[in-house]
């Protein structure tokens, strides 16, 4: 076995530009405009008639409004973007859900499919820790969101691993399911959560998940769904945005490593 | 330390600098995959790590709470000194960030959750707060959390007739007066000060002033390091277009 | 266990803030006024009470002999010590209204028979004042009460002498400030300190002659110690002083705290060396010797210390 | 008995001899007095009072608030939670205020109450092992004067418990006389807390300042303070 072990010092940057090329970047403090015909978006205040950035990053605008887009943001939830979250608590009707947004997203029991049109104890359906794949149904006032499983698409997951990246590096596509050639799914949650696992098992039999299959995976699908997630975070280390051409076309680059 | 010349005839500090020049600072963003946010930055010797993570559910209706973490690593100071974090001065210190933050951060955008500041000195040469503060304004950039403005924080001292900037530990530990200015840069406006020993009021604006030019310097550096770091990243994300 | 304090609503919020945006307060006084300031000196030398308006500081001063700092063989300790008892607020978060009461004494050791206490040289006093500001600094009150602080968006706490210098500074809570306002605020603790200056002036002179002795231009000494030292340069100096504010930074989490504070204190006079106490909590710091008025004092009188009280 | 009443008797003493109702042969006791087997014990210091035809109570200046029920108050809301609000009011523990217990509430139609804001209320539940719940709504389902007060101005003050027993007593003559030369509204809570709203803020300082300062006044001195006041406020 050979290490190759390189001081941080060493590493090179993958380009090396003139922050000047970019004209629209800006950083907090900076004044955007002094016309007071815009519109405040995200990442913008108001003060003294000038509308300023408050985050750095890319001013975008979209007629009249503006915002600022920061690189690494927690996820801001938009109606029908699809999410990875982990639940967090079981309430009386609802859960509680991780979905890396600045407040916990909640998934009432009314938006869930429920297998058989029964009623079921929360507890059984999705358990503390468990993985589910939603849609995102409404967004509150304050930010957070509440999301629902109400196609067979969503709901629970059983089997694989989740990477969670920057929700900015995740490609805003029409579908973000993807059942990979290489014998692996994957779920690019708009979240920046990432799910991957064995193809057939989840996609197969439509019962939103409830179902568990606990059946151990085998090898060969592991090792797929390890380098599939390696690709993912080479991919995310590398700053380069996700989505199913770029993700394949890392995995079949990097089967010319076959050991690593 | 009696016969010490803090400043001398040829207008050179201790350390070689003019009454006027900062440290070198060498700062990076990012630093950590796991935190929301990372900073690191060195201020001649002063080296300050900082991170944020946000979004825990706490009860502020109305704005988010900010909350501050100080720690200084063991071996930062000459002496080698278990520093537990109930330490008095890191108490001190808690609460001076948390101060500063809040009337920088934009509060009001984030009601009911929480974002925590840690910032650990790993090497102390004087002017802590000012490099954790610098330190925690790179970090919550690279979080994405809505500021007014940078923070930047600067100190200033009195020798000889003179305000000097940017003190070190030796400078600091002369007994001389100590001003220490936190301020949005761009607009001057002062979120933070505190000053030990005596200064006649006379002198306070030449101080000051130069405490707030210190951190107008500052700022500089750090506006440059977060652009490249933030043109660095965008250009591969495609933005540009 | 922290009791809860009762919360401020946006009743009193609101009126606070219209009373202050028109020039009122609510205890009649102008925005620059001080509150009314008493000041009382216990029967045992060294101690005060402090009243200004419904805050209440008790200061006590003591002193006793031990080894100097190895760093620093040639100077003594200082010590501070500020106790806010649950009593004075329910729930304590920031002290209440610091200020004022620098006591100090000091000890020496000479020859040891002829023992002669002598009273903490105090080189210059600082004043503490307090300034609240409001929306942004358009509103600056002097010395705010309780309700006042909890309104306010921020304050800036002044430690300054009667020779204009300022000893300490310190702007806290989140508001933004431009460099005016804080000079305009030194400028107005000038006047202010030199009120209160002349105010304990007064009353140091009225308790001097309460006691019946003369102690000189300087202030009231406590203890003399019966101690056996045969070295020369042991001499050390603990005073328990209360300041007002300082760093109330860290009171928040325990309602006590001890701050060893910086010990600078040098040999002014070769014969009775006098220590002087240099406190960054305080500001009350010294090195340059302008009163250094020292006193002998009869073995009488230290034994009848409540004489003519 | 009758002899103690309008003593001052401390924690711990023992009384005898109560007057009784004559067709019950029952005596009423208050607060400060309690009952051990065949003694009567005082439990707080204080004056002992007596109302016919068998009430007895002990008159102390206690300063915490102790809910009861009926009592007005006034509350200030600290928190929401789910169907309640969390009302301070003085008391040692939070009171609850159902969001329904408001005029014309109902689940659909919630009031507008925001954390910090203050309500005048009163208890419906008040005892040691419950909750404290409070209403704004008398039973008929109208708010009678209860609700949220204070969103146009006005003062909130706290003062003890004893000052307002004394202005609500009708011989007290300090409202009366205010009322006489100044216009302005004031709830009194029995928890100790007013609140006033006059013409003009400094109005509103000056009364409530002469509430506050009025606590151990006779009436004489109470008439003298408020003919200094308003030829002071005229002089405004």
């Amino acid at each position: 076995m050979s290490v190759d072990i390189r001081i941080a010092g060493a590493r090179e940057s993958t380009k090396q530009l003139d922050s000047e090329e970019i004209s629209s970047l800006v950083t907090p403090g900076d004044v955007i405009t002094t016309d007071t015909g815009f519109m405040r978006g995200h990442g913008t205040y108001m003060e003294d008639d000038q509308l300023k950035a408050s985050v750095a990053g890319v001013v975008e605008r979209v007629n009249k409004l503006i915002c600022v887009k920061p690189l690494k943001t927690r996820y801001n939830g938009e109606v029908g973007d699809v999410v990875i979250g982990r639940i967090l608590e079981v309430g009386q009707r609802r859960w509680k859900v991780d979905t890396h947004s600045k407040l916990d997203s909640v998934l009432m029991l009314s938006s869930v499919n429920l297998p058989g049109g029964e009623l079921i104890l929360l507890e059984l359906l999705l358990l503390l820790d468990n993985v589910t794949q939603a849609e995102v149904q409404s967004v509150f006032a304050d930010g957070s969101l509440s999301l629902h499983t109400r196609s067979l698409k969503y709901g629970k997951l059983g089997q694989g691993v989740v990477v969670h990246l920057s929700p900015s590096l995740i490609k805003r596509r029409k579908t973000h399911f993807h059942s990979l050639p290489c014998g692996a799914s994957i779920i690019l949650g708009n979240n920046g959560y990432i799910w991957i696992c064995p193809t057939g098992n989840e996609m197969e039999d439509k019962t939103g998940g409830y179902e568990q299959n606990l059946e151990p995976v085998q090898r060969a699908d592991r090792e797929v769904i390890s380098r599939l997630r390696n690709c993912v975070l080479a991919l995310a280390e590398h700053k380069m945005m996700l989505y199913d051409t770029s993700v394949l076309y890392t995995y079949e680059a990097s089967l010319k490593f076959p050991n690593i | 330390m009696a016969g010490l010349e803090l400043l001398s005839d040829q207008g050179f500090r201790i350390d070689g600098r003019r009454v006027h020049e900062l440290r070198k600072i060498q700062c990076r963003l990012g630093v950590f995959s796991q935190a929301d946010g990372s900073a690191y930055i060195e201020q001649g010797n002063t080296k300050v790590l900082a991170a944020i993570r946000g979004s825990k559910q706490k009860t502020l209706h109305d704005k988010v709470l900010v909350n501050c973490q100080y720690s200084m690593a063991t071996f930062s100071t000459g002496e080698r000194k278990r520093r537990p974090r109930g330490d008095r001065k890191s108490q001190e210190m808690t609460m001076h960030l948390r101060q500063t933050f809040d009337a920088a951060i934009l509060t009001n955008l984030y009601p009911r959750s929480q974002i925590d500041i840690f910032v650990e000195v790993l090497q102390s040469d004087g002017g802590n707060y000012c490099a954790s503060v610098n330190a925690a304004t790179l970090a919550l950039i690279d979080a994405g959390i809505p500021l007014k403005d940078y923070v930047c924080a600067c100190s200033a001292s009195f020798v000889n007739d003179s305000p000097i900037v940017d003190i070190n530990y030796l400078e600091e530990s002369s007994g001389k007066p100590e001003i220490i200015v936190a301020t949005l840069p761009k607009s001057e406006q002062i979120v933070f000060l505190e000053m030990n020993s005596r200064l006649h009021e006379d002198n306070l604006s030449k101080v000051v002033d130069t405490a707030v030019k210190g951190c107008k310097d500052v700022y500089q550096i750090l506006d440059t390091a977060v652009r490249d770091h933030v043109s660095q990243v965008a250009t591969v994300h495609g933005w540009e277009n | 266990m922290k009791m809860r304090e009762t919360p401020l609503s946006n009743c009193e919020r609101d009126f606070i803030r219209s009373a202050i945006a028109d020039k009122k307060r609510l205890d009649g006084r102008q925005p620059y006024d001080y509150r009314k300031i008493k000041i009382t000196f216990g029967v045992d030398r060294g101690s005060c009470q402090v009243e200004i308006g419904e805050t209440r500081v008790l200061a006590q001063v003591s002193s006793e002999i031990t080894t100097p700092k190895q760093t620093r063989p040639s100077d003594g300790m200082l010590f501070i010590n500020v106790e806010l008892s649950p009593m004075a607020s329910p729930g304590f978060e920031v002290g209440r209204r610091p200020d004022v009461t620098v006591d100090g004494n000091e000890v020496k050791i000479h020859p040891v028979e002829e023992k002669d206490p002598l009273p903490l040289s105090v080189h210059h006093m600082p004043i503490c004042v307090t300034f609240a500001f409001y929306e942004q600094g358009k509103y600056l009150l002097v010395d705010p009460t309780d309700k006042e602080e909890k309104v306010m968006d921020g304050k800036m706490v002044v430690g300054m002498n009667k020779h204009r210098e300022i000893c300490s500074l310190q702007v806290t809570g989140q508001m933004l400030l431009l460099k005016d306002q804080v000079l305009r605020c030194s400028n107005i603790a000038v006047v202010k300190v030199t009120e209160i200056t002349e105010l304990i002036h007064n009353a140091l002179d009225n308790d001097r002659q309460a006691r019946g002795w003369e102690t000189g231009m300087q202030y009231f000494l406590v203890l003399s110690l019966l101690i056996r030292v045969s070295p020369v340069n042991e001499k050390k100096d603990k005073g328990v002083g209360s300041i007002g504010e300082g760093g109330p930074s860290a009171w928040e989490v325990d309602n006590e705290m001890e701050q060893e504070v910086a010990d600078e204190i040098q040999t002014v006079n070769k014969s009775d060396r006098s220590a002087e106490g240099n406190s960054r909590l305080s500001g009350n710091h010294g090195d340059d010797s302008e009163e250094e008025a020292t006193c002998t004092l009869s073995k009488d009188d230290l034994h009848n210390p409540t004489q003519l009280q | 008995m009758v002899d103690h009443v309008g003593k001052v008797v401390l924690p711990g003493e023992t009384l005898s001899d109560f007057k009784e109702s004559e067709k019950t042969y029952k005596v009423i006791l208050g607060p400060g007095l309690r009952q051990e087997s065949d003694d009567i014990i005082v439990s707080k210091p204080g004056i002992v009072r007596f109302k016919e035809p068998n009430v007895y109570w002990v008159d102390s200046n206690q300063k915490r608030y102790v809910p009861v029920k009926g009592d007005s108050v006034i509350g200030i809301v600290t928190n929401k939670a789910g169907d309640v609000f969390r009302v301070d009011v003085g008391g040692s523990e939070l009171a609850t205020l159902s969001y329904l217990a408001f005029e014309s509430a109902t689940k659909r139609n919630r009031p507008d109450v925001k954390v910090g804001d203050i309500v005048f209320c009163k208890f419906v539940v008040a005892n040691k092992d419950m909750e404290p719940e409070l209403v704004c709504i008398d039973s008929n389902g109208k708010s009678g004067g209860l609700g949220v007060i204070g969103r146009d101005g006005g003062y909130m003050f706290q003062t003890s418990l004893n000052l307002v027993q004394k202005i609500l007593n009708p011989d007290c003559v300090l409202l009366k006389l205010l009322g006489k030369r100044l216009s302005f509204e004031v709830a009194i809570g029995m928890n100790g807390r007013l609140w006033i709203k006059a013409r003009s803020v400094s109005e509103t300082i000056a009364i409530a300042n002469a509430i506050s300062a009025s606590e151990y006044m006779s009436n004489e001195q109470i008439k003298e303070m408020c003919k200094r006041l308003l030829d002071a406020l005229a002089g405004f």
